[in-house]
């Protein structure tokens, strides 16, 4: 088989993940197309380990590991959504923004208010 | 060293650009479909289609590393990805209470500038990949992924990363599970009034920090 | 299908011969000199140890579960000793052919010595936070363990995946302390900081898998050597490679344009958890950068060696200008000072590794080394001076030394260690090293751009300096004990260290290979 | 010698410091013995470990410090005839310092750390005066720095000490800047930071760019020694309290520049255009700050000007290639101009006012503060350059330099051949050290007789004066305690017998290069004529505007307005006669400011900087913001989608992180 195939297979899913994370509002949908990098790259180097014939399986083995990897952080990433909709109440990635660096001119805001009300004041 | 190893591959030799063979035909008909169902696990509007999109992308993956001979990885795949792994993003979706149907905003305003970024993404890594691999060719004769093989190697040569993969999925596990726990009081935890606080309201900004 | 022509023969034996990965042939796991990887095992044991300790323990005794885990980190840096005493470097999980996957060298004692040790000051540091903020125990201090055991195990990797995995063990962790207060601003901060973060990994997994295709191997001394014989066609690919694989590292390190996610993620997340990443997670980032530069992609120096050049430019001076604009009376202004100071410090901490590039030998790496551990010590200690004071903004410091002598007079001094300033010698001296590895290296141009920066930095280290000393109220507060303890300690460090300089300079001197 | 007592001088003020910043508001009683004993003991043993030595030794000692992979740093102690010299002046200055603040500060809340203040400066210079590695040397250096910083802005809450400090702290960081980078290019040269090696490196040739090195060196000491075009600090330094002018900008900070210079004046002899541009420099800021001088209302602006000056002199003698004359006029200035500070500050006190132009209304002065107008009388016949004092000795070996150096005879003592120093250098300075000479006996003519003779014309305006700039010193309805008092007469001892004391054996050269420091005839004749004329124009134009005053104020005799009036414009005292104001003619207005320099560093540096900050702020936000919000006018559909997103929006950042990974991987890519 020509290896251009899985590589240029893999690219294209790696660039589809990345127009996901930077397109996408909800944030678990952010997490689906980071799956979708991750995997690119899991392609990739399931291909190489097999071009190379490599004994150690270096390729393979990193590939288990970045499936285990990629499950653990989406085990957490999800954990860490949830939180930011309890307290939030959404989980669209582009409506927290109460971290961002203070309005320059605005007035020293109180953070307990803000962190409740400014998710609504961009709405 | 390794050009003396990398040199055979390169070789063109006797084949021809032109001449798939059948696993060939089979790879790249699965990665067309991967490719089709990745494009509409992002662009779609229906946020639960998305994720069993995914779920298709992700299983033509995993037949795209049985092609590749890596069984043992196509069913870890098929395990971890389409068992556990979508599940929890199905959950995930529905705990925040995700729209069942279309919903307009999917998309944020990022669009084009992710539009931009991914095109030019693209663009580079197939570059990248066709130039470097324009002559090199798989050879799919030896299998190597069996289950018992994998586990040869990985505790032959890769006993370090995976012990220390266990401490990872251990600190996962605890992490989401005090994330996701709600308080016993059922509110968040005030900062406590105290000396250090003097003179301020509680709960103000600096109370925050300390 | 075809050619079988054996592959990576004579890299990693014959192909026919079954790869004897273990001193006992016999033996069908690696041998482990369990010595060696003392300091990362304690601390995670020590994290085990808690998580069990948590079950047991009722209400009021959850106290002892941070003793526990200082008690862990300090043996895990007694541990060091050990290894520190002994003249050569230990190696473990190793191939038949020599490569192996863990060494403790001095490079790795050195960053070793960072991470727990800075795990233990941003511990001690939140003894207070945890009772105060009543974040749940166990579970913070069994998550800063294992975060702090990835961090110790990175510096000691010596393949492309342990050091993956290592590293995200020591960021997986992160993200949940930083979203432990379980309020808003936490959630939205590790948000913020994993996204990003998971975003940068792919991106290196990618880099990683690149340089696989190009070299057949993850080991970095193997791929140094496969890489000065790859092959013409595969060379764009591994310097792609070579460069995507540096994302994930300078990520950590906060390196402009990865650096998005330091100031939300330091005002979101508890203080000392902040202090934590602003030390630990920059010296993984740092170690995991020296070691894929130096040992990995050292046939390609100029190539990385100018991107890091440049990275450090710009990183130093976005920082700097940013902090710069900091106004003082905006909410959480002191915290994001520090957040934007620890960026452009990161672009000093990436010079010499940039030198290293171009000095075609590894030993400007001490100096980053030594750099880190200064810096390490001071923005620790001027973390804690401000959970112990319990402000936010920048303004609230006003006339802090008539109200508090003694946190004002430590935070002047770890200030001025940052400035590089004397009386915080320690830090002028650190900065010199720096400059001098840039100078010897040939890089006149980024020196002055270094020199020009540590100049702008003077301001607003500076101002806030001054306001410590300027009048306001003085109704004197009580520095709870465990904040005593720690800015006693991390000014004490500070002052030996600037009084005897050469007890950190000295590890510029060797080659720490 | 024990090595113990020249290791003590620096120490014991650093733990002075330390110990009256820790007893603090705790033991207020405590505080000043702790400010003023261990200075005056550092004093004492300055003063012995100079005995000891000896004139015409030198004694080295060092210790390994820290090894930086590179040249070595060492912690290295340096004496010799210059150092124990210098030492022995700051000590005797500081001590008088400490002891006069403690009543000119008696009732300030913040006098503990404005004592420990003192004594970490003390400390530090003395730390740059013994040190004998340039490493070293610059920590002092830059303790220095900061502690001036601290010291200008201790009334901080004033907008002018605020401006002021931060102006000292930025514009000597100009300087510091090439100069650090100077010291290393020395160091990588020499192969070590001991000024020993540096100075072997530099009579053998070994410096790779002497010219370069010399010029970076330069500028950290025009920014410290406030040397044109970096001495616009010095006048606004003004704005702390006098004693820590008469310690800070008249005795030691600035003369640590000159010190420096005189350590290094071998790596300066072997670059020719270095030693120009220093001539040009010291003639610029001589006549320069001479001018300004003349046009100044505020007494301590003054003298700040004439220290500005004098420096230039030591500059001009270090251009000509002769040390011992620079460190000789150093010294004897730094006595003089102590005693003008102190004097001052009496003044000031009495008259609780800065104002020139106010004092002269004041009647009766000179008889409130006699102290002051005797000892500021001594001063300025030294400052002018009369004899028998020390000016007129130190100024006359200035201009012998510079006439040797013009006729190609530089007296370099050995330390280099004479034809190392370009004849330009010495004409530029003897030129301008001739005209300044003159100016300088103007100004302080015209600064004397404003002060204390002038005829009383608004006597409604003493009471309340126009303005002050001290704000808690001490009460100024009780005379002067003795404590402010004998400081002045102790400082005078030196300023009247220093330079006849030290010729008189030769006993000051042999301490120094062994050169002769003994004034030439021609040149003494020539100076002291200036001098006198000098001071007779001042005297003259006083006479003649003064009786101009007096016939306006009978023509219109009753019309001069309510005093109120005048009260409200104290800045122009137009009424008022001012000989400065007559003799510079169109000049006055731009002297009086300075000539603008700050303008054009306004333009120059400052707005370029802010300018700056605001485009990173800009593009920290704004670009951001707007690139979110839209600008509409761009292609429809660009501007419907930018509208939805937010700021400090993750997938911004993520944009600009994967944006800059493909930028990064396509340019190495296609770089390599």
């Amino acid at each position: 088989m020509h290896l251009a195939y899985p590589a240029v297979l893999a690219a294209l899913l790696f660039a589809i993940g990345v127009y996901g994370v930077l397109a996408r509002r909800n944030t678990v949908l952010v997490l689906m197309s980071v799956e979708l990098m991750l995997n690119a790259v899991n392609l990739n180097l399931v291909a190489f380990d097999v071009w190379l014939r490599d004994a150690l399986h270096g390729g393979q083995a990193l590939t288990l590991f970045t499936i285990t990897l990629a499950a653990a952080e989406i085990g957490l990433g999800l954990a860490i959504v949830l939180l930011v909709f309890r307290t939030r109440r959404t989980a669209d990635i582009d409506r927290l923004t109460a971290l961002g660096d203070p309005a320059e001119d605005g007035p020293a805001e109180d953070d307990e208010t803000s962190d409740a009300t400014s998710a609504e004041a961009v709405a | 060293m390794s050009l003396l190893a990398a040199a055979g591959p390169l070789e063109p030799a006797a084949r021809s650009f032109l001449s798939p063979t059948g696993v060939e035909i089979v790879f790249l008909l699965v990665g067309v479909a991967v490719l089709g169902a990745a494009l509409v696990t992002v662009t779609t509007r229906q946020l639960v289609h998305a994720a069993l999109w995914l779920v298709v992308a992700l299983g033509g993956l995993a037949v795209e590393f049985l092609l590749l001979t890596a069984e043992f990885i196509a069913w870890v795949q098929v395990l971890i990805y389409l068992g556990s792994v979508v599940v929890l993003v199905l959950f995930g979706l529905m705990l925040t209470k995700a729209p069942i149907g279309r919903s307009p905003d999917a998309d944020s305003g990022n669009r084009w500038a992710a539009l931009a970024v991914g095109l030019a993404t693209a663009g580079t890594l197939v570059t990248l990949v066709v130039d470097a691999f324009r002559t090199s060719w798989i050879d799919l004769g030896a299998g190597a992924g069996s289950a018992k093989a994998t586990g040869e190697y990985l505790f032959r040569h890769w006993v370090l990363p995976f012990e220390a993969l266990s401490v990872l999925l251990l600190a996962a596990l605890v992490g989401a599970i005090v994330l996701s726990r709600r308080d016993d009081e059922g509110k968040k935890p005030r900062p406590r009034p105290g000396k250090l606080r003097a003179g301020k309201p509680v709960g103000t900004s600096s109370g925050k920090e300390s | 299908m075809l050619t079988s022509t054996p592959l990576l023969t004579p890299l990693l034996g014959q192909p026919a011969m079954t790869p004897l990965a273990v001193a006992d042939p016999g033996g069908l796991v690696q041998s482990v000199d369990w010595v060696a990887i003392a300091p990362p095992l304690t601390a995670a044991l020590a994290g085990l140890v808690v998580l069990v300790a948590d079950l047991f323990l009722k209400g009021s005794q959850k106290k002892a579960l941070s003793w526990i885990a200082i008690g862990g980190l300090v043996l895990a840096l007694a541990a060091l000793l050990p290894l520190a005493l002994d003249s050569d470097a230990r190696s473990t999980f190793c191939l038949a052919d020599g490569g192996c996957s863990y060494v403790a060298d001095h490079f790795t004692l050195a960053f070793q010595l960072l991470a727990l040790g800075g795990a233990l000051i941003a511990a001690l540091l939140s003894v207070h936070t945890v009772a105060a903020d009543r974040l749940p125990g166990g579970e913070f201090w069994f998550l800063l363990l294992s975060s702090a055991a990835g961090a110790a195990l990175l510096p000691a990797s010596r393949d492309l995946a342990t050091l993956v995995v290592a590293l995200e063990v020591a960021s997986l962790p992160a993200f949940a302390l930083v979203a432990l207060r379980r309020d808003g601003r936490g959630a939205e901060a590790a948000l913020k900081f994993f996204l990003t973060s998971v975003t940068a990994t792919a991106v290196m997994l990618l880099g990683v898998s690149f340089v696989y295709a190009a070299t057949g191997t993850l080991h970095l001394s193997a791929i140094a050597d496969a890489l000065t014989v790859a092959p013409a066609q595969l060379r764009h690919l591994a310097e792609a490679g070579a460069v995507l694989t540096l994302v994930g590292f300078a990520f950590k390190t906060a390196a402009v344009p990865f650096h998005f996610w330091v100031p939300d993620t330091y005002v979101g997340a508890p203080v000392p958890v902040a202090g934590y990443l602003s030390v630990v997670g920059k010296a993984a980032g740092l170690a995991g950068l020296a070691l894929v530069t130096t040992v990995a992609f050292r046939p390609y120096g100029h190539t990385w060696g100018l991107v890091l050049a440049v990275l450090a430019a710009v990183t130093m001076t976005a920082g700097n200008v940013a902090a710069l604009r900091q106004r003082a009376a905006a909410p959480n202004s002191a915290v994001r000072l520090l957040a934007w100071s620890s960026v452009s410090q990161a672009g000093y901490l990436l010079v010499p590794l940039a030198a290293a590039g171009y000095a075609d030998s590894d030993r400007p790496v001490g100096a980053t080394v030594a750099y880190a551990l200064v810096y390490g010590v001071v923005n620790l200690g001027a973390f804690a001076a401000v959970a112990a004071t319990g402000h936010s903004r920048l303004d609230d410091f006003q006339g802090l030394f008539a109200r508090n002598r003694w946190t004002a007079l430590a935070l002047a001094f770890f200030l001025l260690c940052l400035a590089g300033l004397p009386p915080g010698v320690v830090g002028l001296f650190g900065k010199v090293v720096v400059f001098r590895a840039a100078v010897d290296a040939g890089l006149g141009w980024l020196a002055v751009v270094m020199a020009a920066n540590v100049v702008v930095a003077l301001y607003y280290y500076l101002a806030w300096t001054a306001k410590l000393f300027a009048a306001g109220a003085s109704a004197p507060a009580r520095v709870p004990g465990p904040l005593r303890a720690t800015l006693g300690l991390t000014a004490a460090v500070a002052v030996v260290l600037s009084v005897a300089p050469q007890l950190v300079l000295q590890v510029v001197s060797g080659s720490l290979f | 010698m024990n090595l113990a007592l020249p290791v003590l001088v620096p120490v014991l003020p650093a733990l002075g410091a330390v110990a009256t910043l820790a007893s603090g508001k705790r033991a207020p009683g405590l505080t000043r013995p702790l400010a003023i004993l261990p200075v005056a003991a550092s004093a004492v043993l300055a003063l012995v470990v100079a005995l000891q030595l000896g004139t015409g030794q030198s004694l080295d000692a060092a210790t390994r410090l820290a090894p930086t992979g590179g040249p070595e740093l060492s912690l290295a102690l340096h004496l010799d005839g210059f150092s124990s010299l210098i030492s022995v002046l700051v000590g005797l200055v500081a001590t008088c310092v400490q002891v006069y603040s403690t009543a000119y500060l008696k009732d300030d809340p913040r006098y503990p750390s404005y004592a420990a203040l003192v004594s970490l400066f003390t400390a530090a210079m003395f730390l740059v005066v013994y040190s004998g590695d340039l490493v070293v040397l610059l920590v002092g250096w830059e303790v220095m720095g900061i502690c001036s910083y601290f010291l200008i802005g201790h009334h901080w809450e004033t907008a002018d000490a605020r401006s002021a400090s931060l102006k000292a702290f930025l514009v000597t960081k100009l300087g510091d800047v090439p100069f650090l980078i100077g010291i290393f290019l020395l160091g990588a040269d020499a192969g070590t930071f001991r000024i020993e090696g540096v100075l072997k490196a530099a009579t053998e040739g070994q410096l790779s760019h002497p010219t370069l090195t010399a010029l970076l060196l330069l500028a950290g000491v025009a920014g410290k020694s406030a040397q044109f075009p970096l001495h616009t600090w010095l006048p606004d330094a003004m704005a702390g309290p006098t004693p820590v002018s008469a310690l800070i900008h008249a005795a030691t900070m600035v003369a640590a520049g000159i010190y420096l210079v005189a350590r290094l004046l071998p790596v300066f002899l072997t670059s020719g255009a270095a030693l120009v541009v220093l001539s040009v420099m010291a003639a610029v800021t001589m006549v320069g700050s001479a001018l300004c001088a003349l046009a100044q209302d505020d007494l301590k602006r003054v003298l700040a000007y004439s220290t500005v000056g004098q420096l230039g002199y030591m500059a001009g003698a270090l251009a000509a290639g002769d040390r011992q004359a620079a460190v000789f006029h150093l010294v004897s200035h730094g006595a003089f101009k102590a005693l003008l500070f102190l004097a001052a500050g009496v003044i000031i006190h009495a008259a609780h006012t800065n104002s020139l132009s106010a004092m002269a209304r004041m009647p009766e002065l000179r008889k409130k503060v006699p102290d002051a107008y005797w000892t500021m009388g001594i001063a300025l016949i030294a400052l002018i350059g009369l004899p028998p004092f020390s000016g007129f000795f130190s100024k006359e070996a200035v201009l012998t330099a510079a006439e040797h150096a013009a006729t190609g005879e530089a007296l370099t003592n050995g330390l280099g051949p004479a034809s190392a120093v370009p004849s330009a250098a010495g004409w530029i300075v003897l030129v301008a050290a001739g005209l300044t000479a003159l100016l300088t006996a103007a100004y302080a003519a015209r600064l004397w007789l404003l002060a204390f003779h002038s005829a009383p014309v608004a006597l409604t305006a003493a009471t309340d004066a126009p303005y002050s700039a001290e704000i808690d010193e001490a009460d100024p309805a009780h005379a002067e305690p003795p404590a402010m008092r004998w400081p002045l007469w102790v400082l005078a001892i030196p300023t009247m017998g220093f330079g006849l004391f030290g010729l008189r054996s030769d006993w000051l050269p042999a301490l120094l290069d062994g050169g002769s420091l003994r004034p030439a005839l021609e040149t003494a004749v020539i100076a002291t004529g200036l001098a006198v004329a000098g001071a007779l124009i001042g005297y003259g134009a006083w006479r003649s505007v003064t009786a101009r005053a007096a016939a306006a104020a009978e023509r219109v005799p009753e019309q001069a307005g309510p005093p109120a009036a005048e009260t409200l414009a104290p800045a122009l005292p137009k009424p008022l006669a001012d000989p400065g104001r007559l003799l510079l003619g169109p000049l006055f207005g731009p002297a009086l400011h300075g000539f603008h320099v700050d303008r054009l560093y306004s333009a120059l540096f400052v707005r370029p900087t802010l300018a700056a900050a605001q485009l990173v702020r800009f593009l920290d936000r704004e670009v951001v913001e707007t690139y979110v919000r839209g600008t509409g006018t761009g292609a429809n559909l660009l501007g419907w989608a930018v509208r939805r997103s937010q700021t400090g929006n993750a997938q911004t950042y993520l944009s600009v992180l994967l944006g800059a990974v493909v930028v990064l991987t396509v340019l190495v890519a296609v770089g390599s």
